[in-house]
């Protein structure tokens, strides 16, 4: 006979609250309800309250773990507008923290990945070795995880030279370390017993589910926004994407731990880049003209879409925020159903899903709506705004 | 007789020793498991605490919950391990011990798996539900492979089935000097790991998957009990262990030593295993437990027939 | 020949106002034959749907579909206008890529946007809210 | 009495509740387990379910959705239990003042006797104000 077993709001499993609702026939998953809403913040209705520069800092407070892919996006979004060229600088600071924040949040999934079927040394392990990875973020931002490097037209803060043998190191020994974890996971046959075959998602399945990231690439779809879009340094820097065929929670496992190696080498190249190359780290931008932009950017979990509408002023018209986990958590629908409850437990954490980017929010155009501090400003734009339609 | 009869129950081989030598072991569990992890782990009186301040909190009786089960299981279940603990203590220590006594061990031990499964049952929450049901099938899985590491040693030492006798016949020559005593001395670590519900198979109560299964809905007092029966389990297994195979304690001189050694070696191997593999599914655990452990501890008891 | 031009020559007549960018397209279309280009550019160039955001304007409403072509990172972004406000309907494109239940639940959450043949067309994120949110996402009329 | 209050802040066992956060205190939190902020050797642990818990780790604004449960969760805790705000987003509502989905103060919804500020607020940070609290308990 069938029963529901509600998984959440508050479960060990997720990290946020997640509602789902596995029909279970004796311990074998059959169907899956999905119920979000309970992140829900509401992002895009502030971001359109605040100026560019305010929207940067706010879209960085949408996940902690991919707390810069947001903002590189959205910069990216910003620039595609006009097509604003940003110092070669830069460009080597924003892959170099891109990447370092992929190091940081494949690890942390790692660990969470052996937490949740019970090895807690690999837990340890793996968060043991992500410390390095978060003072290296706080030698060149300041802070551990919201590093608040973005700007339109560059980054923040630049990377002072006489850090760079620090993180040098630091990266080497983060390396050697990867080594020994990657072996004592890839070749421990009670985990591959464990994992193997668990949950699998088709090719054809993720394509139909338009899956983006990680989770695609297990499945042998090769998507990579830094290889199919070279924005910053990916095109003067050279790794390969890692694809994987049967997709399930152990090709995952491997594509992000082999990723992890791709990302070392990634940023060791812009490290030493970044030595030979000096000059401005932001040229800045007075004016954002009137249309539209799409910014995208390959996120720990995948594609991050942000799409900007501005119409002159200071403000963005619109602001449309798409994360990873958005299209990879409807994946549960094709893959969970038919495996053994404890066995979908891993399966939902095996796509690493980010709720709280997945419920940013909708926006409304709130040039009726008057703010006290802001009248003037949204008086005028409603003016401006107004003579336009008429105009056409 | 009475009067040392209660002495034995509650203080020397019983219920103090038991549970004290229980906590101190569960600290040097957790300790060993914390520098494996390369933390720095609990301080000394860690369990102490955490017994202390679960007596003192609020114990929450659930609406929907059969109240009486409810409460029954841990009192019951903590029963059971105090008298295990006298049976298994008196011809370690005492040399004491009365005809077939392994078998009434045996039963014994049911009785815990039973109010684990009773009380999770009862607490009327899906989890602990599942985890009741994965405790029973559990216990079908290492309760054969069990019953078999027990009966070589009783084969080997002249089929009696007395504690104390099965210690005597061992002054010649331990158990485990013979081949078959290895298998049994390995499957028997095994089987307790799964009887404790230690980490590869700590299935009943996965902690991040079914949120400590039966052990969900209790809090307070009673949920001091279960700590304390999983702590009192630390001492009680590996004494049992060590009197089939290791030959029992001796207290002359170097012998208090010796036997110190045989308890730590039998808990650092069941840290060991604790800590370096995952949580197994419960249908890859009843496949391990019965196409692979279950032959082997079969051939053990073949070989100890013939007596090699 | 490229994706874009093959496009092109195949929907010459359906489409209007194209802006043409760097790696970017966006162009008008017709509410009635929303399903058989989605359905094109899925299931023939293989593109990939990214998403579809909703826009509101004085006087209409616009939801722009956004599909990905992943191997040379061109986005093609088909644009519907919607005229009447009070009960806008479009149609779904649930059946062709499973991936827009999500998405379209999501812009009837919060424009009111009715999609017609969807499987389940029920609110995503404010789904037994406690409070009544409805449709936070338009104009404040009454405020 | 002095003695069982000494017992509790010696073995406080900690529930993670998420009331829509960034998920980045609930990293941080988890953080203060690993190695480096190892929080068992003040005998912290984190349990999965609320019954057993002692403290009440809440981070994140607590959006409309989520409070109900909030406050369900509050009461199914047994009763010596603390509540500790963990971030900016919980004392003051951070960077998400503006948005139309978030419930009033939390502190109208359950007592609460610690914050911890910042976005997200260092480890030290909390290990500091766990260690403020047990030491509000000791004496």
């Amino acid at each position: 006979m069938k029963n529901k077993v509600p998984l959440g709001p508050y479960h060990p499993i997720l990290e946020e609250a997640e509602y789902f609702e596995l029909e279970v026939e004796g311990e074998e998953v059959v169907d899956l309800e999905m119920e979000v809403g309970w992140m829900h913040r509401g992002h895009e209705y502030i971001s359109e309250q605040e100026n560019f520069n305010q929207a940067i800092y706010l879209v960085e407070r949408i996940c902690g773990i991919c707390s810069t892919s947001h903002p590189i996006a959205c910069v990216h979004a910003i620039e595609d507008i006009d097509n604003i060229e940003i110092p070669e600088r830069a460009q080597y600071i924003r892959s170099l923290v891109g990447e370092m924040e992929r190091i940081h949040s494949h690890l942390l999934w790692l660990g969470l990945a052996g937490h949740f079927i019970g090895y807690d040394t690999v837990w340890m392990w793996s968060w043991k070795y992500r410390e390095p990875v978060l003072e290296m973020m706080e030698i060149i931002s300041g802070n551990r995880n919201h590093y608040g490097m973005m700007r339109v037209g560059g980054v923040g803060n630049d990377v002072v030279p006489q850090d760079i043998p620090e993180l040098v190191d630091k990266l080497e020994m983060i390396e050697e370390k990867m080594n020994m974890i990657s072996k004592a996971v890839q070749d421990d046959p009670v985990l591959k017993a464990r994992l193997k075959g668990v949950g699998a998602l088709t090719k054809k399945e993720a394509r139909n589910y338009c899956a983006v990231g990680p989770v695609a690439r297990a499945s042998g779809i090769n998507i990579d926004v830094r290889k199919d879009e070279p924005t910053d340094a990916y095109g003067k820097v050279d790794f390969e994407e890692i694809i994987a065929e049967n997709g399930d929670v152990y090709d995952k496992l491997i594509v992000r731990v082999k990723e992890i190696f791709e990302s070392i080498s990634i940023c060791k190249q812009c490290i030493n880049k970044l030595e030979k190359i000096d000059g401005p780290v932001l040229n800045d931008v007075k004016e954002i003209s009137k249309g539209e932009g799409i910014g995208r950017y390959e996120a720990p979990r995948g594609e991050v879409f942000h799409y900007i509408r501005s119409d002159g002023s200071n403000r963005a018209l619109r602001h449309k925020i798409r994360a990873p986990s958005y299209m990879n958590i409807p994946t549960y629908k094709a893959s969970c159903p038919g495996v053994s409850l404890s066995d979908a437990l891993i399966t939902l954490a095996a796509v690493d899903p980010c709720y709280c980017c997945t419920e940013r929010a909708l926006k409304i155009k709130s040039d009726s709506e008057e703010k006290p501090d802001l009248l003037q400003l949204s008086k005028q734009k409603t003016e401006r705004i107004r003579e336009e339609h008429n105009g056409n | 007789m009475n009067v040392d009869l209660f002495f034995y129950l509650l203080v020397f081989p019983g219920f103090l020793f038991t549970s004290i030598l229980g906590l101190i072991v569960g600290w040097i569990d957790r300790k060993v498991s914390a520098r494996f992890q390369y933390r720095v782990g609990p301080p000394f009186f860690q369990n102490f605490n955490d017994i202390f301040k679960l007596l003192g909190k609020q114990t929450v009786l659930i609406k929907n919950s059969l109240k009486s089960p409810f409460i029954i299981a841990p009192l019951v279940s903590f029963g059971s391990l105090v008298i295990l603990s006298l049976f298994i203590g008196l011809p370690l220590f005492f040399d004491k011990s009365f005809g077939g006594d392994i078998l009434v061990i045996l039963y014994i031990m049911v009785v815990f798996s039973i109010m684990v499964f009773l009380g999770g049952g009862a607490s009327g929450n899906v989890y602990s539900s599942i985890g009741a049901g994965r405790e029973i099938k559990l216990f079908l899985a290492d309760e054969l492979t069990f019953f078999l590491v027990c009966l070589i040693p009783i084969v080997s030492s002249g089929y009696n089935l007395e504690l104390t006798s099965i210690i005597s016949a061992q002054n010649a020559g331990a158990v485990v000097g013979s081949i078959h005593g290895i298998i049994g001395f390995l499957a028997g670590i095994i089987c307790i790991q799964a009887k404790m519900t230690m980490q590869p198979f700590d299935i009943p109560e996965a902690e991040t998957e079914i949120i400590e299964g039966p052990l969900m809905e209790y809090s307070g007092s009673l949920l001091a009990f279960w700590k304390l029966n999983h702590y009192m389990m630390y001492v009680i297994y590996p004494f049992f262990l060590i009197a089939l195979y290791l030959g029992g304690f001796d207290f002359q001189g170097l012998g208090i030593i010796w036997s110190l050694l045989k308890y730590l070696l039998i808990v650092v191997i069941m840290i060991i295993i604790k800590n370096t593999n995952p949580r197994l599914q419960i249908n890859k655990a009843l496949s391990f437990f019965w196409k692979i452990l279950f032959p082997i501890t079969f051939i053990g008891l073949i070989l100890a027939i013939l007596g090699v | 020949m490229s994706k874009l031009d093959e496009f092109r020559a195949e929907y010459k007549n359906s489409i209007s106002d194209e802006i043409e960018k760097q790696k970017r397209y966006y162009f008008n279309i017709k509410n009635k034959d929303l399903r058989e280009i989605a359905d094109y550019l899925i299931n023939d160039l293989g593109l990939r749907l990214s998403t579809a955001s909703g826009t509101e304007m004085e006087n209409h409403l616009e939801i722009l579909y956004h599909f990905s072509n992943d191997e040379t990172g061109q986005y093609f972004c088909p644009r519907i206008i919607i005229q009447n406000k009070d009960n806008p309907e479009v149609n779904s494109i649930a059946e062709i890529v499973k991936g827009a239940k999500w998405i379209e639940r999501e812009l009837f959450d919060f424009w009111g946007i009715k999609f017609k043949g969807h499987p389940n067309m029920k609110r995503l994120l404010a789904e037994n809210h406690p409070q009544e949110v409805d449709k936070p996402l338009r104009f404040k009329e009454e405020k | 009495m002095g003695w069982y209050q000494k017992r509790l802040a010696k073995s406080l066992w900690v529930f993670h509740v998420s009331a829509s956060p960034c998920n980045n205190c609930d990293i941080e939190i988890l953080e203060l387990l690993t190695p480096r902020y190892d929080l068992e050797r003040l005998g912290i642990k984190l349990v999965g379910s609320v019954r057993h818990a002692d403290v009440l780790l809440v981070s994140g604004i607590v959006n409309k959705k989520i409070a109900p449960r909030v406050k369900r969760l509050y009461k199914q805790a047994p009763e010596p239990i603390f509540v500790v705000g963990i971030g900016s987003c919980y004392s003051s509502q951070g960077v998400f003042e503006a948005s139309y989905n978030r419930c009033q103060k939390l502190d109208e919804l359950i007592p609460v006797d610690m914050y911890v500020p910042g976005c997200p607020p260092k480890p030290e940070a909390m290990i500091e104000g766990m260690a403020k609290l047990m030491g509000e308990l000791n004496e």
